[in-house]
């Protein structure tokens, strides 16, 4: 079941690129949200409880290495992986219009299912083969289908950094093949090498303060579903990552302290750069800088809550930088530009819905409860009260701390943008248009998303809750 | 003008709805301390949002007076802001923030606690920034969010600590777990729902946002900005005391928050010349009282004077509303001489103001008095405050009587007696509508309807009308001496330049920050990227440079190369 | 002491060098000189001596077996990817396949030989033809030049390698690897006398191999010789160097652990990154590939850090059989490029992958494979197996080194492969009607790509049987 | 000190003295003369060494053949106008403090690795030593040195052709 | 004789040899350059030879060898440096390098 919904996505988005001359766009990108659709089905339906891995396959695939193709779901990646798939669908929604190139469906599909791969992957070194795989037509869909200047530039950028990331990842899963095995629920290792590479690695990809200038380029020039897919589901790439090794590694103790201040700092300083920034998709890149830096504080006290937090944060944050990017896309494709100078003010009175949408995601994301943002952000800083079992008393609590400064800049950019942009006296500009039918329906989809996960999170915290849970992976 | 109607319809039926429930339990015994048995769990459990809806009579006398008043308040609006083309999203939250109240009021869940409060913040953001197209709403609105998001940030610490310390994120749970295992935490817990309460119900140091709300339409204000949000900071602080009721400190630092907040709102109140400014900084100072009440260890007579204030306040700002309508300004000079044009408005809202100052047999006197009592009774008990606290939190109470009686007077006199404007003609000045006239009526008639049965302490009841009298004859006095009661005093009418850490120091310290933040990133922290491309770049320039085509400098090359290598082989070997 | 001609295991050399012969003979007398003619007998020949390895495997040995392979197969594919040059008259056929296979005979004595005599020797006959191979192409100042750089940079290198041999011998009093080991053992002898000896001994093989700082003629030599013969030195002569310097180093100088330990470490580490930086700037492909053979290289020589041990005797020739299919994929289709288009420019293959999909792709996935990226699965678990090595023996240093060049590497790869992948500028120049040969040359790309293919499908076929 | 030490240190200070002048000499034709007188010196070390086989073939291979063929290759290759200034280039600084290093490390890798021992002399290497240890011992090398030259010859035949006939 | 008499011999002629690959402008000078550092090579062998006594002669035979060697390799060199005259008219290596 598992290999078909990759199996899916991958093969249509394969032809999707090869016969990019026999189909229309929206016809392609109708394709594509049926196989993604079935894929979030199969997903969805694979499900067996979380006390067990459901739909395992484990056969044998490179024996001297010990790695094996053993893919399956746990109560930790089926959230990551019913997200991206739902994410996917409604990229491929969005591309439903008639400027798309059926060639970025492909991408699109292809991403999505390497993504999806990586969260099914029960072994380290399959984990990592759809890690990179998604790398190259990430890059394609920037450099290509990205708008603005230097996107090539922001593309590359984004690949090496990425890389060199991964390289260290690569080594780290090298040093942990060689003490434990490569397979997710047997290994564990007690060297402090792989710990700090691993760490480092999915660092860069998370991204965490000071190794994320990669991002604020890469998803400004992307185009909407690149940067979407970009920050919904690449970031989650890192998370998940971090997540997953975690409690493979003892000596993880020891870079937790690091891993929290940093991503608590990265709170801060995103929330100062967003306070300054012009360009409304930057900001949204950069706020994301903040959100991923909770979830590394929750990931870091590597506790229960911790576990929790990290993938309800993950979850919520892809649907609501989702949310806003697309939000941002509309913009975008309305204004040629995401700047909110040239947006202009007012919005509320001139496209309405986009307007309010904007706010609900602005809301969302700000961490308000009663929607899905909350509930991460709460988590993780319970779980740094909490200090879990590898962080000292003195830095989980700057950590808290710092992390409440960041909330509370995280709301002062967001009102200073929808200050900026959504209210104001209204300045009438050509472009103006509200919703059509496609955004609305994507858009729709996602704030109902973001609503029902923020007044009903019990879907995902019942998988936590009670933390005996070991389903495979969370130990 | 029907459409209307059906927001209004909609709020009477959540109205109705939530009185069907609230009002039998108006009548139960009981207090927010509850008694009972039961165990609590291990640890927390991961947060949930099941209703686990609960009243106790107070939280259903709470919930009556915020379904009432937005009742009111939405019919009220349908003359106010019938006419606004945003009416529409301007009722839908008004209901949601009805909502958020409810939530706030009717359950023990902590989290749906929290989802309530912030809902209401957010609305209440909304609802200042109603008229977005203007700088003020827009920066008040902005300021309001913030100050009380960033307060808030406490109250979500408090319920991790309630939580961690009694398992359970259900208050009644709590309540059990620490009548059973002790009280515990509770200099930190009511630590943190102090900073919360401070910044929603707008006391000191957090107090400037509330005046600089009043931009939103004015029946927002009375409703979420007089009557029920911030309020609700006192009701929480009333319903989680008995987490923090035995900690000194806590009680000791809402007592001096509370002293200074009231008569710093109080003197505020007097010196400006805005009506509405005026009436936003009496709430600062009122609600301050109420925090006293919970400081001197009697929560029950705050959440009295929160149901009275709520009400008197409400029809205050609701006929200052009229007037502003009336005027089209809500400044004390372009007002006067109104009792006339005005009549309905003049009496509805006399009676208000004599709430305010305190005057028999209007709810505000019982209550306020009921408040001055429970601060004189606290003195000398064991536990709560020390006794020199008290008396001088006492005394503060008193001066700020004082000084309240006088303002309310002062704004009475202001608005209803002296001169007509040299701008406006006589007529100008017109009876509002019927729609706006009919909740004014009502909640006059509940000001005083609502003081029966109230309690009446002799003692302290004849002091605090003989000072409320005090001040009133005060002002009537230099009135009739022929001032216009403008007292500009520098530093009240600055309002001692409190303001200024939130509209420049810290904006300014942000934007300053974050100008460094990005420069920092673009130029600083993508140093070692850039530094590494551009040392590869040089190192493939260089390495290009070695490719001469000249076979003797690559046998140099290769002979230095050797020699290195032989070298480094010997060294370590 | 009595060495005796084990004839199982320079059968297969043997082989290789009677049909060099034998195509020079064909040339010589058969009246019309054509590339078939003496190419037959040089593909026959490769194919009767992998047979007889095949045969003997067990007496070459599982590791030499290997490396034995991967240069005949390597040979082979260079043969019959060469009949691209099929009717340039400046390419003389005869002497052009005897060179290639009296080379490839070295290359194949290289690695089976067990004493030092025989290695200079066999380095010398394999270094020697490819240096004629470099300047055949006749009336080419580029190739001649570059011959001539090749030639003096190798014969300095072989000259400092006698004199670390000279020296092995006034140390050791043997050439022989064994007993060289023996001797090494003995706690008596100078160390810094065998420190010398042992790293001039190492430099011949390090200069085949391409290592900095003895990389200096690669780009030349690659951007001036025909790019099949390039193709070649890439594979073919690196197999051997490599597979040489492993045996000599396991076998012989277990006990100047010490000396050659670190030194191949750093050695490594500075291959990879200069060459990786090199090839950053290229703009030709030929130059991108000669740099990035560096690199490689690099990549080569690190898990030998480990080579006392059997994975890392095992991790550097699974990486090498990859490296070399590929590279001579790349090689291959850029010499149909370059025939086609007259050009191996990196603008010059803009939108390969969509005017002409049978060699872009094949372009494309060598490069994923080399930069080791997936699709390209095999590129990427090979560099998983290179690395294990080099962690196990606790060289982490190292091995991060060795991530942050596939980042370096993946710089430059993915310029090659995005380019290939553009869209076109406009319609290319392509030389019209393409005879048989080139048809041929393409079948070997396309045979190259597909053995790829299936290796990333199932890394398990090369990792379970090689060595 | 032996006479055969005295005469090695002849022949030694002679091959040093020629090899420099060989090395430094701005008359191409004169150095490669000068490079004989070195080879010789060295064929005349050999045979102080017991190496008589070696030091004859020294003599005819160096001396005799390679030594002629270098100079026609000199004369073939001559400068069509004697416009050279020096037969040394700018490299020549660095060139010569690492030919300094090379024979300083060398020499005093042999001082501690050899110093105080002595040559002895027992076994002559005449031809007939030489050819049983050829040919029984050391076959396959021999077999395959002929491949070498053979490829050799056949490489220098095919690119000296190259460029005449175009 | 002492052992080190060759061999310092040795050492000299292999730097002198070295000097003159990378010093001399002319192609065919660089190219004696090489076969006096054989030479040097050969010498030590021959000395470690005799010190030895090697029965199977290891020493002299590789020297032999080399000198085998070093013909074929001045063999293809003077081959390719008149090519490169012919081709380039220089066998100056500055100027070839050009």
């Amino acid at each position: 079941m598992i290999v078909t919904a990759l199996a899916v996505p991958f093969v249509i988005g394969l032809l999707l690129m090869v016969g990019r001359a026999r189909v229309s766009g929206p016809v392609a990108a109708a394709i594509g949200a049926a196989a993604m659709t079935v894929s979030l089905l199969l997903y969805a339906l694979v499900w067996e409880g979380r006390d067990v891995v459901s739909g395992e396959v484990d056969t044998s695939w490179i024996e001297p290495l010990g790695a094996r193709l053993h893919l399956g779901v746990t109560a930790v990646s089926w959230p990551f992986l019913l997200m991206t798939a739902f994410i996917g669908v409604l990229c491929c929604l969005w591309l439903v219009a008639r400027d798309t190139a059926p060639a970025l469906v492909g991408l699109v599909l292809v991403i999505s299912a390497s993504s999806l791969g990586v969260f099914s992957s029960l072994d380290l070194l399959l984990f990592f083969v759809f890690f990179e795989l998604a790398l190259i037509p990430m890059w394609f869909v920037i450099a290509w289908f990205g708008t603005g200047d230097g996107t090539r530039r922001a593309a590359t950028r984004f690949l090496l950094f990425t890389v060199a990331g991964s390289a260290l990842v690569l080594v780290g899963i090298v040093v942990i093949g060689l003490d434990g095995g490569l397979q997710v629920d047997e290994t564990v290792t007690g060297s402090l090498a792989a710990a700090v590479l691993v760490c480092l690695g999915f660092a860069v990809k998370t991204p965490i303060v000071p190794l994320h200038t990669w991002l604020p380029d890469a998803h400004s020039t992307a185009p909407t579903v690149g940067s979407v897919l970009l920050a919904a589901v690449f970031l989650k790439l890192g998370t998940y990552g971090l997540i997953l090794f975690a409690p493979l590694m003892d000596r993880f103790a020891d870079v937790a302290p690091y891993l929290a201040i940093a991503g608590v700092v990265g709170i801060v300083w995103s929330g100062f750069a967003c306070y300054g920034q012009d360009d409304l998709k930057r900001l949204v890149a950069y706020s994301s800088i903040g959100h991923m830096g909770f979830v590394v504080l929750a990931i870091s006290t590597r506790s229960d809550v911790g576990l929790a937090a990290a993938v309800f944060g993950s979850v919520a944050h892809g649907l609501i930088t989702g949310l806003l990017f697309f939000t941002a896309g509309s913009l975008k494709d309305r204004f040629g530009t995401a700047s909110m100078a040239a947006i202009g003010r007012g919005l509320y009175g001139r496209t309405p819905w986009l307007a309010v949408t904007f706010v609900l995601a602005a809301v969302a994301s700000l961490g308000l409860p009663g929607l899905a943002g909350f509930w991460g952000e709460l988590l993780s800083l319970r779980a740094a009260y909490e200090i879990g079992d590898v962080l000292t008393k003195p830095v989980a609590w700057t950590a808290l701390a710092l992390a409440l400064v960041g909330v509370a800049l995280t709301t002062a950019y967001f009102v200073r943008a929808i200050r900026l942009v959504a209210q104001g006296e209204p300045v009438e500009q050509d472009a103006d248009r509200d919703l059509d039918r496609r955004e609305a329906v994507v858009l729709g989809a996602l704030v109902v998303a973001v609503l029902v996960l923020g007044l009903w999170p019990a879907p995902i915290l019942d998988l936590f809750e009670p933390f005996t849970v070991v389903a495979g992976v969370a130990r | 003008m029907s459409r209307r109607w059906i927001y209004v319809a909609l709020t009477a039926a959540l109205a109705t709805a939530a009185s069907i429930w609230a009002v039998p339990r108006l009548d139960e015994p009981g207090w927010f301390a509850y008694v009972g048995q039961g165990g609590a769990g291990d640890g927390p459990p991961l947060p949930s949002l099941s209703p686990d809806l609960f009243l106790y009579p107070v939280s259903a006398q709470v919930v009556l007076l915020a379904v009432g008043v937005g009742l009111l308040v939405q019919i009220y609006s349908t003359a106010y802001l019938g006419h606004h083309p945003r009416y529409r999203s301007y009722a839908l939250i008004i209901i949601l923030f009805l909502v958020g109240m409810i939530a706030v009021v009717g359950t023990t869940n902590l989290w749906v606690l929290l989802v309530g409060w912030e809902v209401m913040g957010l609305c209440s953001y909304l609802l200042i920034g109603h008229e977005w197209q203007t700088a003020e709403a827009r920066a008040g609105a902005a300021k309001a969010f913030l100050v009380t998001r960033v307060a808030d940030l406490g109250l979500l610490l408090a319920i991790l600590v309630i939580g961690e310390t009694y398992g359970t994120y259900d208050i009644v749970g709590a309540q059990i777990a620490s009548s059973q295992d002790g009280v515990a935490s509770s200099t930190a817990i009511g630590l943190l729902v102090l900073v919360a309460v401070v910044g929603k119900s707008a006391q000191f140091p957090l107090q400037t946002w509330l005046p600089d709300a009043m931009p939103g339409p004015t029946p927002i204000t009375a409703l979420i900005h007089a009557a029920t949000m911030v309020a609700a900071g006192v009701y929480l602080a009333a319903r989680l005391f008995p987490f923090y009721a035995d900690s000194t400190v806590v009680l000791t630092a809402m007592a001096v928050v509370a002293g200074i907040t009231m008569l710093m709102g109080a003197l505020f109140a007097l010196v400006q010349t805005d009506l509405k400014r005026a009436l936003a900084w009496s709430t600062v100072s009122q609600l301050a009282f109420m925090f006293a009440a919970i400081a001197a260890g009697d929560p029950e007579a705050g959440t009295d004077h929160l149901i009275s204030h709520g009400v008197f306040k409400a029809l205050l700002f609701l006929g200052c509303g009229c007037l502003m309508h009336a005027v089209g300004s809500s400044a004390l000079a372009a007002m006067g001489g109104l009792r006339r044009s005005m009549p309905a408005t003049f009496w509805t809202m006399s009676i208000g103001f004599a709430a305010l100052a305190g005057v028999i047999p209007t709810v505000g006197f019982f209550t306020k008095d009921s408040v001055l009592h429970a601060i004189e009774q606290s003195a000398g008990e064991d536990g709560g405050l020390a006794t020199g606290t008290t008396y001088v939190l006492l005394g503060v109470a008193l001066v700020t009587s004082f000084v309240t009686a006088a303002y309310a007077t002062r704004l009475w006199l202001r608005a209803f007696f002296g001169p007509v404007p040299d701008g406006r003609q006589e007529h100008h000045g017109h009876e509002a509508p019927r729609a706006m006239i009919g909740p004014l009526v009502v909640l006059a008639v509940a000001t005083f309807a609502l003081s029966i049965g109230q309690p009446f302490h002799l003692g302290i009841g004849v002091v605090g009308t003989v000072i409320a009298a005090g001040g009133i004859a005060v002002v009537v006095w230099s009135w009739r001496g022929g001032s216009t009661l403008e007292w500009t005093t520098r530093p009240l009418t600055a309002e001692l330049g409190l303001d200024r850490p939130f509209t420049s120091w810290a904006p300014a310290f942000a934007r300053g920050v974050s100008r460094t933040v990005v420069d920092l990133d673009r130029d600083g922290v993508d140093v070692y990227p850039r530094a590494g491309a551009g040392v590869a770049g040089l190192t493939s320039r260089a390495l290009e440079l070695v490719q001469t085509r000249n076979v003797q400098r690559y046998a140099t090359v290769i002979a230095v190369g050797v020699l290195v290598l032989v070298v480094a082989a010997v060294i370590w070997t | 002491m009595n060495i005796p001609i084990d004839w199982s295991l320079v059968a297969p050399a043997v082989i290789v060098m009677v049909g060099a012969l034998v195509a020079l003979l064909v040339d010589a007398f058969y009246p019309r000189r054509t590339w078939l003619g003496s190419g037959l007998p040089s593909t026959g020949a490769l194919v009767v001596a992998g047979v007889l390895a095949h045969v003997h495997r067990d007496d070459i040995g599982r590791l030499s077996f290997a490396l034995v392979a991967i240069i005949l197969v390597g040979s082979l594919f260079v043969v019959v990817a060469s009949n691209i040059m099929n009717f340039e008259t400046a390419m003389p056929p005869g002497e052009f396949h005897f060179l290639l296979m009296s080379a490839a005979a070295g290359a194949v004595l290289m690695v089976v030989a067990r004493d030092l005599v025989t290695l200079v020797i066999s380095l010398e006959l394999l270094s020697l033809p490819s240096i004629a191979l470099v300047g055949l192409r006749q009336g080419d100042k580029v190739a001649i030049r570059s011959a001539w750089t090749f030639f003096l940079a190798s014969v300095v290198s072989t000259a400092i390698t006698l004199m670390g041999i000279s020296l092995l011998y006034g140390v050791t009093g043997s050439l022989d690897y064994v007993e060289i080991r023996e001797a090494l053992a003995s706690p008596e002898v100078p160390q810094s006398v065998v420190a010398v000896a042992v790293v001039l001994t190492l430099v011949g093989l390090l200069f085949k191999l391409g290592a900095v700082p003895f990389h200096v003629w690669i780009p030349d030599t690659y951007v001036g010789t025909s790019v099949m013969v390039a193709g070649f030195l890439s594979a073919v002569s690196k197999a051997a160097a490599l597979g040489a310097l492993l045996i000599l180093v396991n076998v012989a100088f277990p006990y100047a652990y010490g000396t050659w330990q670190p030194l191949l470490a750093v050695v490594a580490a500075v291959t990879m990154t200069i060459g990786n930086i090199g090839a950053l700037r290229q703009s030709d492909a030929i130059g991108l590939l000669a740099w990035s053979s560096i690199a490689q290289a690099g990549f080569l020589i690190a898990p030998s850090v480990a080579l006392l041990t059997t994975e890392g005797l095992t991790a550097p020739v699974q990486y090498l059989a990859v490296y070399a299919l590929a590279n001579l994929v790349a090689f291959a289709a850029l010499s149909v490029v370059l025939r086609l288009r007259g050009s191996t420019r990196i603008d010059e293959l803009k939108g390969m992958v969509r005017t002409d999909p049978w060699m872009g792709i094949p372009l494309v996935f060598a490069a994923l494979t080399l930069a080791g990226f997936p699709p390209a699965v095999i590129g990427l678990v090979t560099k998983y197996v290179v690395i294990r090595p080099v962690v196990d023996s606790d060289h982490v240093w190292l091995a991060v080194v060795m991530g942050v060049n596939v980042m370096l590497g993946l710089a430059y790869y993915l310029r090659l492969v995005v380019t290939l992948c553009d869209q076109p500028d406009g319609e290319p120049y392509v030389s019209p009607s393409p005879p048989v040969s080139v048809r041929i040359a393409k079948t070997t790309v396309l045979l190259g790509t597909a053995g790829l293919i299936a290796l990333s499908a199932w890394p398990d076929l090369l990792l379970r049987h090689l060595p | 000190m032996t006479l055969t030490e005295i005469v090695f240190l002849v022949f030694a200070v002679i091959a040093v003295g020629s090899a420099l002048l060989s090395m430094t000499s701005g008359q191409l034709v004169h150095a490669a003369l000068w490079l004989v007188v070195t080879l010789g010196a060295v064929a005349g070390c050999f045979v102080l060494m017991t190496a008589e086989f070696v030091a004859w073939v020294q003599v005819l291979v160096y001396v005799g053949s390679v030594v002629v063929l270098v100079i026609f290759a000199l004369m073939l290759t001559r400068q069509p106008s004697g416009a050279r200034s020096a037969e040394v280039t700018g490299n020549r600084w660095v060139a010569a403090v690492l030919g300094a290093a090379a024979a300083i490390g060398l020499g005093a890798t042999m001082v501690a690795g050899f110093g105080g021992e002595q040559i002895e002399g027992r076994r002559i290497g005449t031809a007939g030593s030489i050819g049983d240890a050829l040919f029984n011992d050391w076959v396959l090398p021999f077999e395959i040195l002929s491949g070498v030259l053979l490829a050799a010859l056949i490489g220098a035949i095919v690119i000296s052709r190259s460029g005449s006939d175009r | 004789m002492p052992l080190l008499y060759p061999l310092v011999l040795a050492s000299a002629l292999f730097g002198i040899g070295l000097y003159g690959v990378l010093a001399r402008r002319n192609a065919v000078m660089m190219l004696l350059g090489v076969e006096l550092m054989l030479n040097a090579v050969n010498l030590n062998l021959v000395a470690f030879d005799a010190w030895f006594a090697d029965v199977v002669h290891s020493g002299q035979v590789l020297t032999l060898f080399t000198i085998t060697l070093a013909a074929a390799e001045i063999g293809l060199g003077l081959a390719i440096i008149l090519a490169l005259f012919r081709a380039l008219r220089t066998v100056d290596v500055d100027e070839v390098g050009r």
